[in-house]
This record gives structure tokens, sequence and C-alpha cells, in this order.
């Protein structure tokens, strides 16, 4: 590529610039027109689960009904609150979208195919991840609606707590891997960190798609409630930019818990033949995303107040707990830093993956006891509610 | 050259937006646009609106980005660590649990005070 | 390459209008804005004299790392009193904050 | 200094720093001047990324942009009747801007070599001339961890910084929380202030 522009007249410094110039917008559009085959396949799987066909009309399989859509939406009129707080306003939509492309930046499609190896590349991916917050929060309080209001402040409340668990989970792979770089970690998954830490990827997936603001943790959006939340002042492609940010949160959640846990393009002969990485990378992060949809689908909106509290005193302790177990047993087995095969890897993965089911175990104990304490509880103060209503009525007699 | 890895997320700063304004334009310029006020009005699902809504809230949620401000913090923290690890003796778990037990004590203290309470 | 100097007078720069902000403003929270520009101002000296001078150790990085950390500890503290003041006199102007003072 | 493309970063990049920092110190509008607080910060992380400091980029934009901004956003909501003060600066400000560029000027006096250029002084300033940094190793990111955590380096401040964070929390949260309030104490007419 590189080559070519140089063969063309250009210098060799505008040559990569205009290389990367292009590099980017291939990633980028990859990203965007991604999302139209990822509301396709989300709305065929999640017509499954409710016993429906799903879109079906437009092109084989329903196949073009997104695109038909997106026309759709760049034809409908922009209707905008008098009172809005133009400048945020306008940005929000952009930044709530850019802030989950700029991830893209840094994934390592194939072994060779990256587009920035970045050397802090965890680190930028919790730095951008973050910009998300603040497009809710521009949305919500320059839209001048109390229900967007009421969901910016949710969203502060939701969003940043959940990043914590994330991002502790996220240090995890760093750990094991020593290595920040994105495509460092994927190297080094010689067996998917997967089978080692299978407990942190949990933590990961839940955060994360509380992070997204999706199934159970919808409470930003909460249509019964808030009617669409942050966005609700929002109309046209404006709307149109949040939906798109939020179904490329969703599989940039899979790609990369695909990349972080699953092994991401590494599978048998993807050294060799480069393009067959995209495959694999493709093929599990689609898989995730299949799982992430089906919670979706199955689990009923929790309450604000339970939604805070499991992340504070329940999901925040335990990825501490665990990240702690893992460094702990990880600096017990010798030669850690020095995996370089299948068999290397295959001693500590086995001891981790081990204290991972002794950790599994003891959480569902607690979690046990707990319900029954909770249980128990609630039963004695029916008790003492019941008693005396029972009295007075006795009296009233 | 250092940054060579960076200038591709430069551009991504930079040209990324263009792609996404790129929809917004032409929505700007295909659209029909016909203005009523009662349609610029802020929704509330027909109700009319009373005020603006820049009004103010309940506290609460401050804690809660608190709490979260501290952590961050920490966590920022912890990547040098988790970093460093394999080259690192066991010492370095030692200062971890020291430096994450700071941090429970923190985070009992904000709960036992009720500060975590939602009400 | 781009001499020192540069960063330091941008850095010079930023630290001179946060310290206007902080000096100048009424409203507290604008003037924690100030502080927290004064701060960032600190810190790309730190970082910039860390590359031009002692590239090979690294204190300026580990300092701007614990100003990070300091800066969040005063933010967190000072949004707090702020947040008190203001439940307690609906007001959050500095200058109506004086009950010390006579 | 030669126009390189690094020179032209760096300027935008200063364009961008100080020209949002000035308009948090202007902006009548709170939520505005956050905005354009985030965005110096911004800024700022670009130098950092700029002087090879990835690392403390990334910080950058975590804390900083990610929390601090936020927190700052999220008082500036729950204080809205100031958000459009009548007068947005106190009675010296004219005082102060005056300071300012003194102490602007005074300081570019010192740093720049324009000052020993013109001849005025020998003495007067500071001399940075280094005008081509020394190479960062290429494990410089690893090796901020390593010091960090190091006990013949900074391993004393880093446990302080979690001591520093732990009070700051328990200080914080005792301030704010629904508890600390004593109804007693507060004023009784509703819509005083400003």
């Amino acid at each position: 590529m590189t080559g070519f522009l140089q063969d063309i007249g250009l210098s060799y410094e505008l040559a990569v610039l205009v290389a990367k110039a292009l590099g980017v917008a291939v990633v980028g559009a990859f990203g965007l027109l991604w999302t139209l085959l990822g509301i396709w396949i989300e709305r065929k799987v999640a017509a499954r689960f409710q016993d429906r066909v799903g879109p079906n009309r437009v092109g084989p399989f329903g196949l073009l009904q997104s695109i038909a859509d997106a026309v759709k939406i760049i034809l409908k009129e922009d209707i905008m609150n008098r009172h809005v707080d133009r400048w945020p306003y306008n940005l929000a939509p952009i930044l709530s979208t850019l802030s989950v492309m700029l991830i893209w930046a840094v994934i390592p499609f194939t072994a060779a195919w990256v587009g920035a190896d970045l050397n802090v590349g965890v680190l930028y991916l919790v730095a951008v991840g973050s910009l998300g917050t603040v497009a809710v929060i521009m949305a919500g309080w320059s839209s001048n609606n109390k229900y967007a209001l009421i969901s910016a402040f949710r969203a502060v409340a939701q969003l940043i707590s959940y990043e914590v668990p994330m991002v502790i989970s996220l240090l995890v792979p760093v750990m094991l891997a020593g290595s920040l770089s994105v495509q460092a970690i994927v190297k080094s998954q010689h067996i998917a960190y997967l089978f080692a830490v299978p407990m942190t990827v949990l933590i990961f997936l839940i955060s994360g798609q509380a992070e997204n603001g999706r199934g159970p943790f919808d409470l930003l959006e909460a249509e019964s409630e808030i009617v669409a939340g942050f966005h609700i002042e929002y109309s046209g492609m404006k709307f149109g930019m949040f939906y798109v940010g939020e179904f490329l949160h969703a599989f940039t959640l899979s790609v990369l818990t695909a990349l972080l846990f699953l092994g991401g393009w590494q599978g048998p002969l993807a050294e060799k033949i480069i393009p067959l990485g995209f495959v694999y990378l493709l093929l599990k992060s689609v898989f995730v995303y299949f799982v992430l949809i089906w919670v979706r689908m199955t689990l009923p909106r929790v309450r604000i107040d339970h939604l805070l509290n499991f992340n504070w005193k329940f999901l925040v302790p335990l990825s501490l707990i665990n990240l702690l177990v893992v460094a702990f047993l990880w600096k017990l087995m010798p030669d850690t830093d020095q995996i370089n095969s299948f068999a290397d890897a295959l001693g500590p993965t086995l001891v981790l993956f081990l204290a991972n089911v002794v950790m599994f175990a003891g959480v569902a104990w607690w979690l046990r006891e707990w319900a029954r304490r909770d249980r128990e509880h609630i039963e004695a103060r029916r008790a003492v509610v019941a008693e005396p209503a029972e009295a007075t009525a006795a009296a009233g007699d | 050259m250092i940054l060579n890895e960076w200038v591709f997320v430069g551009l991504f700063f930079l040209l990324g937006p263009v792609l996404l304004v790129v929809p917004i334009a032409l929505s700007k310029w295909l659209a029909p646009k016909r203005p009523t006020p009662i349609k610029q009005d802020a929704y509330e699902c027909g109700a009319e609106p009373v005020g603006l809504a820049w009004k103010q809230f309940r506290a609460e949620y401050y804690i809660f980005a608190l709490v979260f401000l501290v952590f961050d913090v920490e966590l920022v923290f912890m990547f040098p660590w988790a970093l460093a690890y394999n080259k690192l003796g066991l010492f370095a778990l030692f200062e971890m649990v020291i430096f994450v037990l700071l941090l429970v004590v923190a985070l009992v203290y904000t709960w036992r005070k009720g500060a975590l309470e939602w009400s | 390459m781009i001499p020192l100097w540069m960063y330091l007078v941008v850095a010079a720069g930023l630290f001179v209008i946060g310290m206007f902000g902080v000096l100048s403003r009424r409203n507290a929270i604008a003037i924690l804005m100030g502080i927290e520009l004064m701060l960032n101002a600190v810190n790309v000296n730190l970082v910039a004299f860390w590359r031009y001078q002692t590239p090979t150790k690294l204190s300026g990085q580990a300092f701007a790392a614990f100003v990070f950390a300091v800066a969040a500890a005063e933010a967190a503290v000072g949004l707090a009193l702020i947040i008190g003041i203001y439940r307690r006199k609906r007001s959050v102007i500095a200058d109506d904050v004086n009950l010390l003072k006579w | 200094m030669d126009i390189t493309a690094e020179a032209i970063v760096f300027l935008l990049l200063s364009v961008l720093t100080l020209g949002s920092a000035l308009l948090v110190v202007t902006t009548r509008n709170l939520f505005h001047a956050a905005l354009y607080l985030m965005l110096a910060l911004f800024g700022v992380a670009g130098f950092f990324v700029l002087l090879a400091a990835p690392f403390l980029a990334g910080f950058q934009v975590v804390v900083y942009i990610g929390a601090i901004a936020v927190l700052i956003i999220l008082a500036v909501m729950l204080t809205p009747s100031v958000t459009r003060l009548p007068r947005i600066y106190n009675a010296q400000w004219a005082v102060n801007l005056a300071l300012a560029v003194v102490f602007f000027l005074l300081l570019f006096s010192v740093l720049t070599p324009v000052v020993d250029d013109l001849g005025i002084s020998g003495t007067w300033g500071a001399n940075f001339t280094q005008n081509s940094p020394a190479d960062v190793p290429a494990s410089s990111v690893s090796d901020l961890g390593e010091a960090l955590v190091d006990p013949q380096q900074y391993m004393l401040p880093f446990e302080l910084a979690s001591v520093l964070l732990m009070g700051a929390l328990i200080g914080a949260a005792l301030l704010v929380s629904p508890t600390a309030r004593d109804d007693e104490d507060a004023p009784h007419e509703s819509g005083q202030g400003a």
C-alpha cells in the first residue's frame, strides 16, 4: 500500500499518512457496516427467543431490513426541542458512537492486521470507553427534558459504578500476559484465558453488559418508565446515531471478550494463513454476542437500588478477591513469566481453573446463605406485621 | 519513531467524527423540516411541560460518583502493577493486598455509614 | 523537534489561566476547575522535564501519577464541601461563605 | 524549529488546550465550562502522548475526563441555580487579570531564550535549551510499573496515595451522606442565595 502510494509520487511520510487514513476509513466503516448486520442478527435471534420469525420481508431472510431502516431514519424529520442546549445536544450522539468506534483502533483482527498496536492498549480501551459516560450526560442535560435528566443521573450512577468491576477484571489478562498491548495478550493465550479465569470472564461480561446499558441493566432507557431516557429528545439520524452506538457497543464488547479471554484470532493455522484469524475472531465474537442477546432476552430489568447494591456490595468485592486470588496463585507457580507453548500453559491453567471452581462454589454457597437469611428476615417481619392485624380484627368482632 | 502507532489513533480521532457526521448531514439535507411550536416542546408523554428540566436533583447520585472517582484512581494505579507483576517478587502481592485493603476499608466505611443505600 | 521551552511556555499559559480562574471566579465549582487547570500545567511541566532531561529515570512520570491521586482526592473533598455548603446556604458563591471572616 | 508533523500537532494541541482553558474561565454557563475543561484536559493528554508518556495520557483521560470532570459536571447539575450568575467574576478580577498577565510575561521571559537573544541580560533566562529529547527506553511503560511498586523507589508514595484516597473517600462520603444533614442548622427560608 505504502509502496504503491510512493510510486504515484508521494513522499514517504505522506504515503504512510494516507495509508493510515485509509486504514482508519476501512476499520471505521467496517464497524459501522457490521452494525447493520449485527442489528439483523440481534432481531432475528430475539425473534426466535420470542417465538416470532423476525425481519423477513426485505431481501433474502430479511437481510436488507437494516439498510431499509437506515434509509428511513435518514429521511425522518429531525425534531428539536426549543429549549435544548444546542452544542452539547448535537455533539452527544456523535461522541456516543465515537467512544465505541475509537475502541476499534486497537483491535488486532489477525496476527498481522492491527490498526495501532499500542503498548498501553488496554488502558486506551478503558480511557476511550469512559468518554461514553460523558456523551450520555451531555445528551441528558442538554435535552432539557425531565426524563432525559433522570436518565442522565441514572447513567452516572450505573455506568460509572460498573466501570469499576470491569476494569478490575481487565487487569487479570494484563497480569497473566504481562503486557497492556491487546495483540500481546492475544498472542500469550496458548490456552484461552477463559479456561484459566472463568470467574473473571463472568464479571467482565456482567459489567460490560451494564456498561452497555442493555439486557437486565437497561435502566438508562427503560422505555416503560422514563420513555427511552437520555435520548428521548432525539429523533431522525441523531437518534439513529445513539442506536448505532448501542449496537456497536454490544458487538465491541463481544469482540473484546473474544480477544482478551477467548484467544482472539488464534486457532488452527491462524499464524500461517493470516485471513483465517479474522474468521476465527468473528466466529468467537458472534458466539459471545449470541450469549449476550440470550441474557438480554431472558432476564427482566432490575431496579436501580438492586443494581447499585449488586455492584458495590457484591461485584466489586468479588472482583477484588478474584484478582488477588489469581495474582497469589500466579506468583506461587514457577516459571509463569515464560509460557511459550500449550504445554507450558497447561499446568497454570489447570491450577487456576481449580481455584476458580472453588471460588464459584464458595460464591454459590454464600449466595444461598444470604438468600436464606433474607427470606427468614422477611418472614419474621411478616409475622410481626400479621399478628397485630389479627388482634385488631379479633377486637373488632 | 515512537509516535508511529499513535498516528493511527490520532487519525481515528480526526476522521472518526467525519464518518459519523456524514449520515447526520445527509439527513439534514434530505429530511423534511416542518417545525411547529407543539412539536418543539419537550416530550413528556403528551402532558404540557411545566418549567425547564434544569432543576435541582438529589445528592444520592453524587455519592456513587464519589466512590467511583476514588476507585478509578486506585484502579489506574493498579495497571502498572499488573503490567510489571511477572517481573516482581511476592512482595508486590503483599503491597497490593495492603493497597486493596485500604480501599476496602473506605468502601466498608461508606457502606456502614449508609451512604451506599438508595433511599 | 520541539524545544523544551515551548512545552514550558504552554504549561505556564495553562497555569496562569487557571490562576486567573481561581482568583476571579465567584462560583466555587468554577474555582475548582481553575485548580484542575493549574494542576495539569504542573503535570505538563513534570513530564516535559522528564522527557528532555532524565528520560531514563522515571521520577517525572511517577510524580505526575501521584499528582493525579492528589487531584482526585482534592476534587472529591472539594466538591463534597461545595455540595455540603450548597445544602446549608443554598449558594455556591465563594464570597458568601464568610462565617469565619471578620 | 522547522515545520515538522510533530510541530504542527504541537501547535494544534496548544491552541486546543489554551483556547479551551480560556473558555473554562470565561464561560458563563458552568455546564459548558465543564465541557471545555474536558477539552483542555484532553489536549493535555495529547501533550503526554507527544512527550512519549502514553501511560500518563491514559491516566489523564481515565482519571480526569472519566472521573473528575464527570464529578464536576454532576456538582454543576446539583447546584443549578447558579449556572447563569449575573456576575461571574468577583470585585478584584481586573487586578487578578493584570497579575496573571504580568506573571505570564515574567515566566515567558524566564523560560524562553527570547530575552537572552535580545541581549538584555545574560543571567535572566533559565536556559532550557534542550532542543531534542533523548531517546526513551522502549520498556518505559513497564519500567514505570516496576518503579511504582519497587520498595527502593516509589513504594511508600504508592501506599500513601491509597491512604490519601481512603481519607478522601471517607471524608467526602461523610460530608455528603444523607445522615450528615442536621436539619436544625439549615436555613428556614428556602429561596435565599444567588
